[in-house]
Formats: structure tokens, sequence, C-alpha cells
């Protein structure tokens, strides 16, 4: 089969699971649904690789159109299927996570009603995020953004009985509508200034729309970097980042493995992905580049922080995700799009790795989530704690700079410590990258400190699961993973008591861990030198537009404390986070308990969540009822909304008044129209 | 000369057919009386459906010394013409057959009404425009008065046929003057003089009065005012035709004309028709304002729409003229789904026609309620659905060609239009139903449901292949 | 313009002769002819008998519909004739054109004239 | 005085006014709108024949017989129509005519 075939296929396979377990499911059972969406996401998989693999042994980059979309004048959109390097890499990233993710599945949501619901569901997420990953142009790129958006709502909100899981699908759902607000704004504009949102007709035009712009207030404002900087918007809120983020922490209401397919690998990441994608725009939009530093660093740092102090495993996992999608957009904004794709691929395999293992510990928990009600599982569930802390090694970037010509390390390792060079490079110009060089840094220990947390309260020390006192959590249990419906039926010997001890998870859920963890432990070392290192234009190939000023990616001898301090702050890291929780486990409820200051504002996440409400909900009502009481009844309204209403009921009565019902009142409206229509002609004719 | 005729009448082969099937309906139904009616019906349909194909498949030119174009345009619109026309004749047969009044006189009406239309929008010189048009509207004023124990439906035939009678002479006024002054009646020669003398003072007010004629059969306003009364009386099937096909036909003919015969006087005409169309969408969207009657708010939102579609033509460019296509061709589809879903409902054998009888209908009827829904989304110009992208095209046309004043008044007047369309929409879903509704006829609910259908998510799919032939359509004028 | 509205002053003259003439007439009657009014001369004279019924009854709607079926036989004829006196100045073709056309015109009016005799429009009763 | 186009114009013009005029400013019966109809066209008639001499193009001749048969056809069919709404209402003055408004 030719190429376009296959990944025709590719991208179809899931839909068609979708469709199947989705409208049949009911009908041929839980397990064929199952087995057909697994399957056909297992295909596509496959075919994901065979294409990377093909694209890179050289396999020219192809185009499928597949069918006429929205036409209508200049606006020109086609569905196609764009194959690329970068769209390869995506593809393999989706269809693998979401692979993996589907076969966890059957174990972790064995005990659900809504079998077929939920791997639909997934499917369907699966089909929008390559739909995404494969347009070829904006219109079928925002199907698929919207598309992995609804399906990110339908999953988060899967429980639907759960009413936290309700308010946390809606407020993805609004906090995404806000990015999407900007996106769409960046798609007019690019139309406005291109004629065109078809990426190949458009990229070619962009240098010659470089001075493209307004002066106003004395300055040049670049519509390319307005355009770059509300389609930012959009990316900022699918990837959750400062100010839009406050959804990505709540989704965690959503079964586990999707927050590790959506929340973790794949969609979260779009925002990301189209930056680089768009690398021609933001290449030649310095103003929108320095904006994503700024925010990519600001989430960064303020995630990792909100982390430190988190005590639910998912959230400490939501959070650090939050920050590493700051990092890589730090990564894209410096200028290395290269380095930031392949944190983005790197990520998703210790990412879902995490997710999952963290299922696998809150599956062996029966469904407790808080830490503090852990400790010492690692005798009783080894084989996730042994990916747990591959994971973990993978995330914190441990390895050893400077040997084997790359250094040697886990996967994260490689892609942190490029986008950190990256940085330093282009800060040797930019400041603002400079900032961003210096808060990567900070955040790597940070992020140290908070993973070796996790798992040093997860696995070690003494066990807080048997002794821990039960009323404390009876209703810390009603809102965590209630599932809808199989409460009714044989949850008996399944209880969410803590009375039994953990267990380890079955194989189906430790398989696609022990597979995510060879991609934790490898994809760096051997994709490093294609994605970053010195084979990065050959692996490319132009998917990736660097304009002719742009060096970060080139070699250039780095001080010596630029190559080791990551690796410094992340063993920082690890100590106190040893020191914490292994030497003194006693001192940080000391510290929790006392609810200082920095205490306070962290596990608060540093009050986001409050301030909206003050700003938007409180805030809002407050500003109404002055305006309200000041007058708005008597001036705005009366002259807006009300007002209009009201002139044109008005209007409306006076047309209906004139439709007497006489046919000589008819006549006669008739003739003074051809009066007045003929004086007017005469008028223009003379 | 006999091979000339034979290519001829292959040129004009969808007219044949037609009136050849009017005449052998009447002859059927008058000698098989009422029983035949259901036979009548079907032929009819047939009819126009072979006329479809005949005219999309047919070849083109131009016949009788220009008095009759068949070109692409012609082909487009009479397509769609045949089609809504098909609709109609199978809703009246389903509407008689209820009402227990089988008359073989409705299809054979329908087929003249049509057969007028389609010689509308291939008229080429003024004698065939008059003649068509008369042909459409006698046709039209019978169908409103169809209901003879009816005393609205009388009534509402008498107003349309006095104010029709009075719009056909001024239009016939007016081409008096245009002959008289420019010398001939075929477009071409038109054109030509008036490229030679330039417009004069009694071609621009031939021209005017013209205009205005035409825009009686299309309701834009100021001569709209028989559209709420005709819609609210005539029996609801003929409703659902006079609202659809001669539409588009009136706008064709507005096009053929205007760009044929008088582009020379484009400055002048633009103008005008500007100014129809601003009153249109004003009229269309306050009037509705008041209405309780759905037929009535519905008039009033075809002359709203007749006001956004005049926009493309004002543009007086090729993309006007095809969003003005596309623009009525989706609207018929919206506006024949919408009277489907009327017929589609009653009460106790009497059919609904107030808003207030909608109330609750998502209880008893939720499959109806989700398509007027829908439709209603679609005509207030929501997008995805087609009343959107339509509204967004002929807008998109005006602002192109610089009349974006006039095209910020029509949205502000779509803004208004909507406040009557979302309150049906909110009586529908949101209101307690007062009684139950009875079970809708199969025919209409599977028009009601196949226009919903089409206004979306289809129109996504068949935008693409409009806007294509619609553009082609467009093109044989050799505008710019 | 004025030249020209001026060649209409005898048709305002003939108007303006017209009105003072019937007005004078009836002025002239009112203020000159002796009334004496009474019941016999008021009544309706017909032959010598009393009077049936109101002068003014309505007539039958049948009248209407006869009428409207005449109309479109009458307009037959104004096509037929200047088609029977140009005909045959015609060059053989077109005249063979022409004639076939009135035939088809004919047939067109015979099939409506079939519909309204089978609809039994021309029935009286 | 020799009698122009102009003339025939005006007299056109003249009939038409007066047939528009009869449309709205009768009350009374519907009948006399029927015979404004007629006056309207005919009053077009005078202008085709009118300009059809002066051109000396046959067009305004045809079209005017054209006219004619359409007048006829028209008033056959406003008078079907006006004997329908008189055996609904038993009435046919123009005010009887006023159901239906707003």
């Amino acid at each position: 089969m030719s190429p376009q075939t296959l990944v025709t296929i590719l991208v179809f396979a899931p839909l068609l699971g979708a469709i199947v377990a989705g409208l049949f499911g009911r009908r041929i059972g839980h397990v064929p649904s199952m087995a057909v969406t697994t399957g056909l996401l297992f295909l596509s998989c496959l075919i994901a690789w065979i294409n990377f693999v093909a694209n890179f042994n050289g396999a020219p980059k192809f185009l499928v159109e597949l069918l006429p979309f929205i036409q209508i004048g200049d606006f020109q959109s086609t569905w196609s299927i764009r194959v690329d390097t970068l769209s390869s890499v995506m593809l393999v990233v989706v269809t693998s996570v979401s692979a993996l993710v589907h076969l966890y599945s059957w174990g972790y949501m064995a005990e659900d009603d809504s079998k077929p619901r939920f791997f639909a569901y997934l499917s369907l997420f699966t089909f929008a995020m390559l739909a995404l990953v494969t347009a070829n142009d904006f219109m079928q790129l925002f199907f698929g953004w919207e598309g992995v958006g609804l399906a990110s709502y339908l999953l988060i909100g899967f429980w639907f009985k759960k009413p936290t899981a309700n308010a946390a699908a809606i407020k993805a759902f609004v906090v995404n509508r806000v990015g999407d607000f900007g996106f769409a704004l960046g798609i007019m504009t690019v139309f406005w200034m291109f004629h065109t949102i078809r990426f190949d007709q458009l990229f070619p035009l962009i240098p010659s729309m470089l001075n493209k712009g307004w002066d106003f207030a004395g300055q040049h404002w670049s519509a390319l970097d307005l355009a770059g900087a509300l389609l930012f918007v959009g990316a900022m809120g699918k990837s959750a980042q400062f100010f839009l983020h406050t959804w990505l922490p709540d989704a965690m209401e959503g079964p586990t493995p999707v927050s590790a397919l959506i929340h973790a690998a794949t969609m979260v990441t779009a925002g990301v992905y189209m930056v680089c994608l768009l690398s021609p725009i933001y290449e030649h939009a310095p103003v929108a580049r320095d904006i994503v530093i700024m925010i990519g660093a600001i989430t960064s740092l303020f995630a990792a922080t909100v982390g430190l102090a988190q005590n639910d495993i998912k959230r400490v996992i939501a959070y650090s995700t939050c920050s590493q999608l700051g990092y890589m957009f730090i990564a894209a904004g410096v200028g290395a799009y290269q380095a930031g794709m392949f944190h983005l691929f790197t990520h998703a395999f210790f990412k879902a790795l995490l997710f999952l293992g963290a299922g696998s510990v809150i599956h062996a928990m029966h469904h407790e989530q808080d830490m503090r009600a852990m400790g010492a599982l690692r005798k009783k569930i080894p084989v996730t704690w042994a990916v747990m802390m591959i994971g973990t090694i993978a995330i914190t970037g441990l390895g050893i700079p400077e040997i084997m010509g790359h250094g040697l390390g886990f996967a994260g390792f490689y892609s942190k410590d490029g986008i950190l060079e990256a940085a330093y490079k282009a800060g040797l110009s930019n400041p603002t990258a400079n900032f961003g060089f210096l808060v990567g840094l900070a955040v790597a220990g940070l992020t140290a400190f908070y993973s070796w947390r996790l798992i040093f309260m997860t696995f070690e020390g003494k066990p807080k699961w048997g002794a821990h006192p039960h009323d404390d959590h009876a209703g810390h249990h009603a809102q965590i993973e209630s599932h809808s419906e199989p409460d009714t039926h044989g949850h008996d010997d399944h209880g969410h008591g803590h009375g039994h001890t953990p267990h380890e998870s079955p194989w189906v859920m430790l398989v696609p861990l022990l597979v995510l963890s060879v991609g934790a432990i490898a994809a760096g070392f051997v994709f490093a030198p294609y994605f970053i290192g010195e084979d990065h234009d050959a692996f490319w190939r132009g998917a990736i537009f660097v304009s002719a000023n742009n060096h970060v990616l080139n070699e250039m001898e780095l001080p010596a404390w630029v190559t080791w301090s990551p690796l410094a702050v992340s063993v920082l890291g690890l100590l106190v986070a040893c020191y914490f929780y292994l030497l003194k486990p006693e001192l940080p409820p000391r510290i929790a308990a006392q609810k200082g200051p920095i205490w306070t504002f962290l596990y608060n996440k540093w009050f986001f969540d409050e301030i909206y409400d003050f700003i938007f909900v409180k805030g809002a009502k407050l500003l109404g009822d002055l305006f309200w009481k000041v007058g708005d009844q008597k001036l705005i309204d009366g002259l807006g909304p009300n007002g209009f209403a009201r002139a044109s009921l008005e209007g409306g009565k006076r047309v209906a008044k004139v439709q007497t019902g006489y046919v000589y009142h008819y006549a006669f409206v008739m003739l003074l129209g051809v009066l007045g229509l003929l004086s007017y002609g005469i008028w223009l004719a003379s | 000369m006999m091979t000339d005729l034979s290519s001829a009448l292959m040129i004009c082969l969808p007219e044949l057919i037609l009136a050849v099937g009017a005449m052998l309906v009447l002859m059927l139904g008058a000698f098989g009386g009422e029983r035949s009616t259901g036979a009548a019906t079907m032929f009819s349909g047939a009819a126009l459906i072979a006329g479809a194909f005949a005219a999309a498949l047919g070849p083109h030119g131009t016949l009788f010394a220009g008095a009759f174009h068949m070109d692409q345009l012609a082909a487009y619109s009479k397509v769609a013409i045949y089609v809504a026309s098909a609709f109609a004749v199978v809703m009246g047969y389903g509407w008689m057959n209820r009402s227990n009044e089988r008359k073989f006189e409705y299809p054979v009406l329908i087929l003249l009404a049509t057969l007028g239309m389609s010689m509308m929008v291939s008229a080429g010189d003024l004698i065939s425009l008059y003649i068509s048009i008369e042909l459409q509207s006698l046709a039209l004023y019978i169908l409103a008065a169809f209901q003879r124990d009816d005393a609205r439906a009388s009534e509402a035939g008498l107003k349309y046929f006095v104010l029709g009678a009075l719009s056909s002479g001024i239009l016939l006024y007016g081409i008096s003057l245009v002959y008289g002054f420019a010398g001939s009646m075929g477009f071409t020669q038109i054109a030509h003089a008036i490229a030679a003398g330039g417009a004069n003072h009694g071609v621009v007010f031939g021209l005017v009065f013209l205009i205005c004629g035409v825009a009686f059969k299309a309701s834009a306003a100021p001569f709209h005012m028989w559209t709420p009364d005709v819609y609210e009386g005539a029996p609801t099937p003929v409703v659902a035709f006079v609202a659809a096909a001669p539409k588009l036909a009136a706008m064709v003919l507005f096009v053929r004309t205007l760009s044929m015969g008088f582009f020379g006087a484009h400055e002048q005409w633009a103008q005008v028709l500007l100014v129809i169309a601003v009153i249109s969408f004003v009229v269309g969207a306050f009037g509705g304002l008041m209405q309780r009657d759905v037929k009535r708010l519905l008039a009033y939102s075809s002359i709203a729409n007749i006001g956004y579609a005049l926009l493309g033509i004002a543009a007086g460019t090729q993309l006007g003229v095809q969003a003005m296509l596309v623009f009525m061709v989706l609207y018929m589809i919206d506006v024949t789904g919408f009277f489907a879903c009327l017929l589609a409902l009653a009460r106790n054998g009497r059919p609904i026609t107030q808003i207030s009888d909608l109330s609750g209908l998502k209880g008893s009827k939720p499959g109806i309620a989700l398509a007027i829904t829908a439709l209603s989304l679609s005509v207030l110009g929501m997008p995805p659905f087609s009343g959107f992208w339509a509204k967004f095209y002929v807008f998109k046309s005006a602002f192109d060609a610089g009349l974006w004043q006039i095209a910020i008044a029509g949205l502000v007047a779509s803004v208004v239009a909507a406040f009557y369309y979302l309150r049906m929409i909110k009586i529908m879903w949101f209101d307690a139903s007062p009684a139950p509704v009875d079970g809708s006829p199969s025919e209409a609910r599977w028009i009601a449901f196949a226009c919903a259908l089409f206004s979306f998510p289809v129109v996504l799919i068949a935008l693409h292949f409009l806007d294509q032939s619609a553009g082609l359509a467009a093109a044989s004028l050799g505008l710019h | 313009m004025n030249a020209f509205l001026l060649q209409y002053l005898p048709i305002v003259i003939f108007f303006a002769i017209a009105t003072v003439l019937g007005l004078g007439f009836m002025i002239a009657a009112a203020v000159m002819a002796p009334s004496a009014p009474d019941a016999e001369k008021n009544s309706a004279y017909e032959c010598g008998f009393n009077a049936f019924d109101d002068a003014r009854m309505k007539f039958d709607v049948r009248f209407y519909l006869v009428s409207i079926l005449f109309i479109i036989f009458d307009l037959e004829v104004a096509f037929l004739f200047p088609w029977a006196v140009s005909l045959f100045g015609m060059p053989h073709d077109k005249m063979v054109y022409a004639f076939v056309s009135m035939m088809v015109f004919l047939g067109v009016l015979t099939v409506g004239f079939i519909y309204e005799w089978k609809k039994g429009a021309l029935e009286w009763e | 005085m020799t009698i122009g186009l102009a003339h025939y114009l005006a007299v056109a013009a003249i009939l038409f006014t007066i047939g528009v005029f009869g449309i709205f400013v009768n009350r009374k019966n519907v009948i006399v709108i029927l015979m404004s109809i007629e006056m309207i066209l005919l009053s077009v008639n005078i202008n085709f024949v009118a300009f059809s001499a002066y051109l000396h193009n046959i067009q305004g001749q045809i079209i005017a017989l054209f006219v004619l048969t359409v007048a006829a056809a028209e008033a056959a069919v406003g008078l079907a129509i006006l004997v329908t709404f008189f055996r609904n209402r038993g009435d046919i003055a123009v005010d009887d005519a006023s159901m239906m408004k707003g």
C-alpha cells in the first residue's frame, strides 16, 4: 500500500473505532467494543511507526487531500493529511501513547459499566488529535483543536454523576473557549493578511509581509506579531499556560488514563506543536516570541512552586505537566523549536508513564489519591515502584553531561539540557531568553524536589494506609473516583475501605507501563542526535523553519557551569527531598500544620482560583452592581440594550401599523415607493 | 431551418417538458376527475424532475433572436426552482389528502408557475420578461386563493392579485419607457444603446419602474405589503412554494436584466437597489417583532432576506452575483423546511399557525422542534448553519464592493431579527405545552428533516459544489 | 414645455365648455323648472304595471363566469387576424414555421377548452 | 397642429395615473379596481404602439398584442378570485378585505 493510503487508514481507524464503540457499543458488548477500539489503535500505532521510520530514512513529505471542507471565495479549506517530520513525530507520540492507554484502560476501567463509551471517547479524542496534527490549513487545525477540546470535556466529565467532575469539565471547556477566542482571532488575522489559510500557501508569503502593520502611538506594530500573539493565546488555553492554566489541575477529576493521554502526553502539547508548526510566523515575530518565552517561563516556575505543596498524587503530576509545558514554550520562544518538539516527544513518554504509574498506585490503594495516606508501597507494588522511579529519573533530567558525545542519561536529561542550552545561547543576545534560562534552571531544581517528594511520600517511609483513621477520609472518598454505576454491583471485594492491603495491578496495566519506561529510558539517548543534535537538519528537512540568524542549535562552546548546572540543581533538589521526606519525615507535616504564608500561598496554588473567583465572578458582580446602581438603568440600558429593544419594538409596532390590511393603503405605499425611488434615480442620473 | 428548430427545441427542452406536462396533466385531470389527483401529482413531480435533468444536462444557447438564454445561470436557477417546485407538489398532495380536497389543478398550476419562473430566469428581452412574470404571477394568484371556501385564502388571493396587477402595470410602464428611449426590447440592444448614448432620463425613468415591478415579485420593501397577508391567508404548501422558488426566479431576473441590459447604468440601479435592500431588511427585521403568526413572521423574515440577497446584486460584481445565488438557494432550502415543519404540525386536526401554539413542542414533537430550531438558527445566521455561510458570503461580497456601511446596517438588522427566531426557539423548548399535538404526516416530516439536516451539517459538504456551480452561473454574465 | 402644453389648450377649453354646459343645464332646471312632486309622480313607470323589483338588482354570477370564458376566445382572434393577413406574404420556410406555431397555439387553447368543457363550466345550470 | 409622440405619451401617462389612482382612491368596489388595472394596461399599450410607430420597430406592436392577452387573462383570473371572495363574504367592498393585517 502506498504511504498515502496508510496514513489515511492511520487517521481514520480511531474514528471507525469510536463509531463502532460509541454507536454500537451497547449492542456488541463491552469486550468486543474494547477490542475493536484498542485493535484499531494499535493498527494506527503500527502505521505511525512505519511512517516515522520511512520518514527517518528520507521518505519525502507529502500531502493527501481527501475532501473539500469549507470553500467560500478565498476561504478555501480542504480536509487533508499533511505528513512531514513534524507530523510524523506527533503521529508516533499520539498513537503510541493512545494505544498504550487503551490497553491500560482494560485493567483500570475493569469495574466501570460504561466501558464502550469510555473507549469511544478515547478513540474519538485520538482521531481529533490526529486531524489536528495532520492539518494543512487553519480550518482543519481549528477543527481538530475543538475536537480534542470536546473529547477532553467529555472525558473529564466521564463520571458525570460526580458534581466535581462536571464542574471540572465545564471549567475546562470555558477556560479553553477563552483561548479559542484568541485563536480564532489569530486565524482571522492570518486570513486577513494572506487571503489564505493553507500553510503551504501562506508560509512562502510571510517574507513579503514583514513590514505590514500599523503605526500607533508612535510605534510600529507588526501584523505578524499580532497574529503570532493571538494564535499563542489559543496555545495558552490548550496547553494550560499561565492565566489560562486553572482548568488543568481540575481536569484530574477524569479517569487517570485520560489524564495520561490527554492532559499529559498529547492534547496539552497541541499548543507547543502549533507554535513549532507555525515557526515561519514566529521566526518573524520577535515580540510574539518574547511573549511566548515570558509566559512559558512564568508558567513553569509557577506550576513547579505549586507542585511543591500539593498532596494529591495526580495534582502533583498535573502541575508538573503544566511546568514542563512551560519548558517547551521557553524552547519554542527562544527559537529552539526542535528542542521544544524533542521535549514534547520525551515528555510524552515519561509523563504518560508517571500518570499511568500513579494510576496504578491509585488502583492499588483502592482509589486513594492523597499521598499522605500512602507510604511504604515499594514492597507491595514493586513493578509500579520501578517504573515510577524510571519516570522520575527521566523527568528530573538526571544524567552525566559531556560523556559519549551527548552525555548519558534518561530521556528528560537530553531534552531538558537541550532547552536550557538553547536558552542560554539565545540569552546572549536576548534578555528575555536569559530570563527563560534562569527560570528554567531554577525550575529544574524544583522539579527534582517535588518529583522525588512524590516518590518518597508514596513508596518510602512508614505505611499510613493501615493505621490512617477512617472517618478522616470518609468525605474525601466520596469525591474521588466514585464510579458512576459499578458501585451498585459487586464492589464488595474491592471496596473503598483501607482495610485491604495494596495489591499490584494486573498485567494489562503493567505492560503499557513497561513499554513506556523503555521509551522514558531510551528515547532521549536514541533520538537526541536527530532532534537537536548534529543531524537535525537532515532529520527535520524543513518541517521547521529556522531563519538565517537563528543559531541556537548550532554547536558552540558553552561554559562548563552551563553544562553542569542543570545536573547540580537537580541533585540539590533530590537531596533536599531526601532530607525532608526520608531523613526527617516529621518535618513537612509540621510545616504544613503551621500554615506559614509561603506554604499557604503555594498550597492554594498562588490563590489563582480565588483571584479568578474574586475578579471575574465577584468582581464582575460588584462592578455590575456598581454600574447598575450608578445609573446603568437610565443611561446605558436606556440608550443601549433596553433602549435598542424598546426602539425595535416601537419600530415593529410602526411597521405593523402601516400594514393596515387595506388594499388601497398597500397600493399607496407601493406608489410612494415608486415615487421615492424614481426621484432618487433621476437625481442620481442628473 | 428544421435542424435549427430541433436544436432550438433541445435548448428549451425543460420548458417544453413543463408545458407539455402541464397540458397532459390537465387533460388527465379533466377526464379522470378527482380520482386522478394522485396520478397527476406523480406525473407533475416526474415532469419537474425530468425538467431539472434536462436543464442540468441539456445544451446551452440563445434562442428566438435573443429572447431566450439558456446558460449556466439559467441552468443553475432552473434546477433549484424545479426541485423546490417538486417539493411543493409533494407537500401540496399530502395537504390536500388531509383536508379531503383533492384537486388535480394544484399540480397543474404549480407546473405553470414553474414554467413562468423557468422562463423568467432565461428571459433575454423585455417581452419574454413580461410574459414570463405574468405566467408565473397568474398561476400564483390562483394558488393563493386555492382554498375556495376559506375567507382568508380568498382575501389573500384578492390582495395578491390586485397588488400584483398594479405592480405588473408599473413594470409594464417601465418596459414601455425603456423600449421607447433605448429603441429596442432586447437586452443586448439596450446595452448597446446605453453604451452609445449613456443612460438618458427616459431610460432611467423606465428602469426604476421596471425595478419596482420586479421588486414586488421578489417581495422587497416597499413593495412587500402583500407578503404578510398572503403568507398568512394562503394554504401552507402554496406559501412554501411562493416563499422559495419565485424569489430566486425574481432575483435571477434582476441579475440578468440589470447586468445584461443595463450595466451601463450600474451606478443608478445599484443605488436604487441599495435603498430597496436597506428598507427591506429594516422592515423585515422590525416588522417581525410584533408577530404572533408563524407564517406572518416568516413573511417578514423573507422580506429581510431578500434585502440581504439584493446586496449581492447591488455589488455589481461576479462575486456578488455568486454570493446571491448561493444565498438564495440556501434560503430556499431553509424556508421550504420551515413550511414543511408547519405542515407537519396540527392540533385536533387544525394546523398550527400561532407562535404560541408551538410552546412545549420539545416534549410532543422533539424531532420537529429540533428541525425548527436548526432552521431558525440557520435563517438568523448562526454559524455553522447554512444561513451563516450564506449571509457571510453576501456580506463579504458587499464589503469587497465597498458597501461596508450598508453591510453593517444589514448586520444590525439581522441582530434585531435574531430576536424573533430566538423567541420562537425559547417558546418551543422552555414553555409548557397546552395540549398534545397530532401525529405528523410523513412527507412533511421527511422534507423538514431533510432541510434541517441540509442546513447543518450537509451544507458543509454541499457548499463546495453549490459555490462552484454558482460561480459558473455568475461567470456566464460576463461581470468582473 | 409650455409650447407643448399649449397644444392641449383646445382640450382644456373643451372640458371647460362641457363643464359649464352640464352645470348650466342642471342649475337652470333646478332654478327655473316648477316642482310639485307627489307619490304617483315619484314612482317608477313600467308599462303600466307596478314595479316587481328594485331596478338595481344583482346580476347572476354566472354571467361573469361566461364572460370570463369568453374573453379567452375573444383574444384568440386578436392573434389570428394579423397572422392570417401576413402569413402568405412570407417566404416558404417561415410560412411553415408560422403556421405550425399558430397551430400549437390553437392546440393549447383547445386543451383549455376541453378542460372547461369537462369541468362543466359551459353548462348554465 | 400635428399629433406627435409626446402627445401620445402624455395621454398614456394621464391614463396610467388615473388607473393607479383608481386603485387606491376607490374604496368601494373591487370591480372598479379591475377596471383600473385594465386602464393601466391599455395606457401602456398606447405607449407601446406610439413608440413602435415612432421607432419604426415592430416589437412594440407585438408586445401590445401580448399585453392585450395578458390583460384578458388577468381579468379572468381577477374575476374568478373575486367570485370566490364574494361567495365567502357576500360582499365585494374593498374595505371588507381586511381580515388580515399587522
